[in-house]
């Protein structure tokens, strides 16, 4: 079976968001009012296959800790769905 | 295919015609359209290039490879070349810049040289639009992303505004490496039996047809007509880097070049017809990114970080070894033949079949030239505009303004460091590098003069040249080559031809005159848009060499107790200077013509001065005048100026005028004899000395030297 | 003092490292490409070189911690080994977690390449022992990932036991601290090492002030002799 | 009314992914096989006031075209949830 995933990579509460402020603070000069909490995160997308769906995730799950994803500084969440080849 | 999409006139079409004796079928006439377009064939202005002096006792490659090479000695030669990034940039000015970047350094690889510096020329609007601000944002990070990682040093650049270039920035990206003798690399020595290597990215769609898209100006429709845009991948390039120096030092590559404009198309068919032989390629074997790729998206794909190398059959093995160790995509996807044509099989089928020399040899175009009817006006200058009621505030006006003050913020962002060889870095008039395990040092100017080049081409484009070659000779440095870029408007246009022309013929009167061979360089035509045409604006990239490194003449090295000097006249003009176009908003008057011999005079003492060590600190008078070389003297050196000139010059001419081989010097105490002695005979005026925390001039202002930073880190006072 | 310094895909401070080393220690320095497994000579001092290794796609340093090479660099450590990671390297490091933290992209989201100043603010290691502490020494910094962080209670832990090797410092008050760094470093951190004080990563590059004749200055110098002496009179294991 | 947003931003189709081929040869090398397509690209998440939910995906969007993404490499994906403030 064939699947297509989806890795979303977001800073971690308390870890400074640099890119986020920079993009909240152009924002707010380009005119736009009532902005809070712009995020700037990654997502790492993805074909895979695999035996069942619950294998893909537990596979995608040990990509993140083995490399997409920093722990210290980055939280992530994953979504698949099977798709045909 | 209709040929007139293919960017072919009627006349060359009925040639194409003749020299086949056929009509092309629609995969030729798209590979013969792109080869002949502006962009890869020259046709405007070989004619001009031919002009330029090639030959110099230092040259060991001159114009018609990758890029030029002279010799700095103890077996090193030095590969270095200009390109433009213009329309790209334009489009997308982060990935068009970055791309700039790649494709300047893998002409240098392609000598067979490790890319070892670089410089970047960039042209902006007006500093205070949106616009500019955007773009240059962009431009600088898309330079500084490629360069960084790709680990070639930055060591230089230009930056100018001029409102000229608000719709038309310019990029041009300079690199060059050092490389030895018997390791040169070269596009013509390919034999028939050889095989034609792919090294690198894959091909995909990006920048199809670019060659053809930098060959017109930008217009409203260039948005939709525009290829899909290239990615730079630093990373891939960093690995063909060590992968072709490896392959190098074990002599694995008997012929190579890199694929730039019209990728695989142009650099094969060069291939093949500079070498004397002929290419049969396959097009199924050219490794793809996308799927349903037509054959002439692929030979005119300009996908990035691909080189193309003629390898022997029996060297195929380690070759392929070399790039698996690398990790980079390797395929054989041609033969090379003694046939003299260019043939593309898919499948089995002969789907194309030129001469090779078809694709080589486009014909030249003669446009006609006039001189500009407003010249009268361009060179007439209002002197009462320019009077200097303020002197304090004109300087500090000058050095704060956006071409005036420190670029600091636009080179630090570039890795200036990086191969641990500069010596001199940005921030510096001449750049200085070590060539590779010696003693001696590679120096680098790049320069340019719109303003100059806009109110008299020829006279514009002379002084730019001489200018680079004071710098380098201050330094002490014999002259090797130069490398430039020329940057126009459309050459369709009577008046901006005649630009174009008088501008080369200022170059190559100045370079023969003066010793100075062009080694290589590039055009970039058709810089315009609805909004308007640049200046003209060629750009010139001077190589000199010092043997040792301690005799070498810095800048901003004023010491305490020294004596500055002014060797040369005390005023050129106000003709088209940066406190001219400060005050009148436009460029108006003539500049100094460079005065050949005058110039040879000053070249003479000027290495004789360094090459005594008469002098701590030099510094040639450029943009700004006099003042601002003192200025930016003391700025640099941290040190408090004091000047007193007795003249009943005004002010304004004497402070601010440019032109003339002029220069400023700190002379060390004990030095003064040795140093007068050597300029004895040309005008040289003791006018000052390194004296407290101020910079001073005498009955005129002074200034604090904290201020004076200030106003020029930060641009304001 | 036997050297190695690993070269990553897309490493670019490799041989500048190599030459640094080899010119003011006078040794030969090994080059192990990442895709070694073990050192073929064993070294004493490992270096991680500054550069892009994997273009700093993903999260700089992110790929090559996942190098073959690195298990043994872990080991060499491990044994009381000399590993020193310079920027990209001094990333890797942290990546490995073999030093705590991480280095976030610069405040200016831009890339600073310029001389710095830092304070040495301790001795007790292998590294920093030829040095006095609070010394101020300028090193050339280049890099777009140099925020160092950590979470609070765990940066408190890394300041308590002293592991704060360097710190961006003024040169003219000898003050050091958050406001002095170009990057927005926490606690204007530019330099830290392991429990046992065998592990070093600091983003400047002391390489880049090893060679009088350039313009990086020469404290870079001092820099590897400090490292010589640390080895000589302590020894690396 | 209050909304949360995200905005994902991935490289266009044939757009060189520079990010994600770097990624897929590593996990490749790590011992992941059947991988395929491996794309990295942004998340941006806001918070936003707006007055109805429509509002709220238009000005996103105009957000998309203004700053946060680049039209000749990428695409974005919008998507826009009510919160309670
Ligand atoms: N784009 C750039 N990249 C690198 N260095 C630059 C760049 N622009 C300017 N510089 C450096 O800044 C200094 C002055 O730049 P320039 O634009 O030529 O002004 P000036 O006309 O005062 O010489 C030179 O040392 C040059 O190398
Ligand atoms: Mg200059």
């Amino acid at each position: 079976m064939f699947f297509q995933a989806e890795v979303v990579i977001t800073p971690r509460e308390g870890v400074l968001d640099t890119q986020g402020k920079a993009v909240e603070k152009t924002l707010t000069h380009l005119g736009y009012k009532g902005l809070d909490e712009v995020r700037v995160g990654k997502i790492v997308k993805m074909k895979l296959e695999a035996e069942e769906e619950k294998e893909a995730q537990k596979t995608i799950e040990r990509m993140c800790s083995d490399l997409l994803c920093n722990d210290l500084i980055e939280t992530f969440k994953i979504s698949v769905r099977e798709i045909l080849q | 295919m209709d040929y007139k999409s293919a960017g072919l006139s009627d006349p060359e079409y009925r040639r194409i015609i003749e020299i086949l004796e056929r009509e092309p079928n629609p995969l030729e006439t798209q590979l013969i359209g792109v080869m002949w377009s502006e962009h890869c064939s020259y046709k405007s202005t070989k004619r001009l290039l031919r002009t330029f002096p090639s030959k110099g006792k230092y040259v060991l490659q001159g114009q018609g490879e990758n890029a030029g090479v002279v010799d700095m000695g103890e077996g090193w030669g030095f590969a270095f070349k200009v390109e433009s990034h213009n329309h790209p940039s334009a489009v997308a000015p982060f990935q068009g810049a970055a791309t700039g970047v790649g494709g300047i350094i893998r002409d240098i690889i392609a000598m067979g040289a490790r890319p070892s510096v670089s410089m970047d020329g960039l042209f902006f609007g007006d500093p205070d639009l949106k616009k500019t601000q955007n773009l240059s944002k962009g431009i600088v990070e898309g330079i500084g992303a490629y360069g960084n990682a790709v680990g070639v040093p930055i060591v230089g650049g230009k930056t100018f505004y001029s409102p000229c270039y608000t719709d038309n920035p310019l990029v041009n990206a300079f690199s060059a490496g050092f490389v030895r003798l018997d390791k040169m690399a070269s596009s013509q020595t390919a034999k028939k039996g050889d095989l034609a290597v792919l090294l690198g990215s894959k091909t995909g769609r990006d920048g199809i047809a670019g060659a053809s898209f930098a060959s017109r100006e930008l217009d409203e429709d260039s948005k939709s007509s525009r290829p899909q845009i290239q990615i730079g991948d630093p990373f891939e390039e960093k690995l063909l880097i060590e992968c072709c120096m490896d392959l190098l030092a074990q002599n694995l590559i008997a012929s190579m070049q890199d694929m730039g404009a019209a990728g695989i198309l142009s650099s094969s068919s060069e291939i093949a017809h500079k070498s004397g032989c002929g290419i049969d390629i396959t097009v199924e074997k050219i490794p793809l990114r996308e799927k349903g790729m037509a054959p002439w998206e692929i030979f005119l794909s300009e996908s990035q970080e691909r080189m193309l190398l003629i390898v022997e059959q029996d060297k195929l093995d380690p070759v392929f070894a070399m790039a698996a160790h690398y990790g980079l995509d390797c395929a054989v996807v041609g033969t090379m033949t003694d046939s003299e044509r260019y043939r593309v099989y898919e499948h089995g089928e002969l789907i194309a079949d030129l001469p090779t020399s078809i694709l080589g040899d486009a014909t030249e175009v003669v446009w006609p030239s006039a001189e500009p009817k407003d010249i009268r006006e361009r060179i007439t200058m209002n002197p009462s505009s320019l009077i200097s009621a303020e002197p304090e505030r004109d300087l500090l006006s000058m050095i704060s303004c956006p071409n005036g003050r420190s670029k600091h913020e636009i080179w630090e962002q570039y890795d200036s460091m990086v191969q641990l060889h500069t010596i001199d870095g940005p921030g510096s008039p001449v750049a200085a590098v070590e060539v590779p395990d010696t003693a001696r040092v590679c120096v680098l100017t790049m320069e340019a003069e719109p303003n100059k080049c806009r109110t008299d081409p020829y006279i514009g484009a002379s002084e730019t040249m001489a200018l680079s070659l004071r710098e380098l000779w201050i330094t002490g440095a014999e002259v090797l080559g130069m490398t430039n870029c020329l940057n126009f408007a459309s050459p369709e246009a009577p008046e901006k031809f005649y630009e174009l022309e008088q501008c080369v013929k200022g170059l190559a009167d100045t370079c023969r005159s003066l010793d100075c061979p062009v080694v290589s360089g590039n055009v970039s035509l058709y810089n315009e848009t609805s909004g308007g045409q640049i200046y003209p604006t060629p750009l010139v990239v001077t190589a000199g060499l010092i043997e040792d490194r301690n005799k070498r003449l810095a800048s901003g090295k004023a010491a305490t107790g020294d004596t500055f000097y002014l060797a040369g006249d005390l005023c050129g003009s106000l003709g088209a200077s940066r406190y001219q176009v400060m005050k009148n908003g436009t460029p108006a008057g003539k500049t100094v013509a460079p005065d050949h011999s005058k110039e040879k005079d000053f070249r003479e003492r000027a290495l004789k001065t360094a090459a005594a060590g008469a002098a701590s600190s030099g510094r040639a008078v450029a943009g700004g005048g006099l003042a601002v070389a003192l200025a930016n003297e003391a700025i640099a050196s941290e040190k408090g100026i004091s000047i007193e000139i007795n003249s009943s010059v005004p002010p304004e001419e004497i402070l601010f005028s440019e032109g003339g081989a002029r220069a400023v010097y700190a002379v060390p105490e004990g030095k003064e004899q040795v140093f007068e002695s050597i300029w004895e005979g040309f005008p040289c005026t003791k006018i000052g000395a390194v004296s407290g925390e101020d910079f001073e001039w005498k009955e005129m202002f002074s200034i604090e030297l904290s201020k004076l930073k200030k106003a020029f880190l930060e641009g304001c006072f | 003092m036997k050297t190695a310094v690993v070269v990553f895909p897309g490493s670019n401070c490799d041989r500048d490292v190599q030459r640094a080393v080899c010119e003011s220690l006078k040794t030969s320095v090994d080059m192990v490409w990442h895709e070694e497994e073990r050192f073929s000579i064993q070294p004493d001092l490992v270096v991680l070189p500054g550069g892009f290794s994997y273009g700093d796609y993903l999260r700089s340093g992110a790929m090559a911690a996942r190098s073959p090479i690195i298990k043994a660099v872990i080991e060499h450590a491990e044994r009381g080994g000399l590993v020193l990671g310079i920027c990209n390297g001094f990333q890797v490091l942290t990546e490995t977690k073999m030093l705590p933290g991480a280095l976030l992209p610069n405040t200016s989201l831009t890339f600073i390449c310029r001389r710095c100043h830092v304070r040495v603010e301790q001795t007790d290691n292998k590294f920093t022992y030829g040095f006095k502490k609070g010394e101020i020494l300028q090193f050339p910094i280049a890099h777009h990932e140099g925020l160092f962080f950590l979470p609070e209670d765990e940066l408190k832990k890394l300041e308590d036991s002293g592991r704060v090797v360097f710190r961006y410092a003024d040169p003219c008050t000898g003050k050091a601290g958050a406001e002095y760094a170009p990057n927005g470093a926490l606690n204007g951190i530019a330099g830290i090492c392991s429990e046992k004080g065998n592990i070093l990563g600091l983003m400047p590059h002391p390489e880049r002030a090893t060679i009088s004749h350039l313009n990086g200055g020469t404290d870079g110098i001092r820099f590897w002799d400090s490292i010589a002496k640390a080895f000589a009179e302590r020894g690396a294991f």
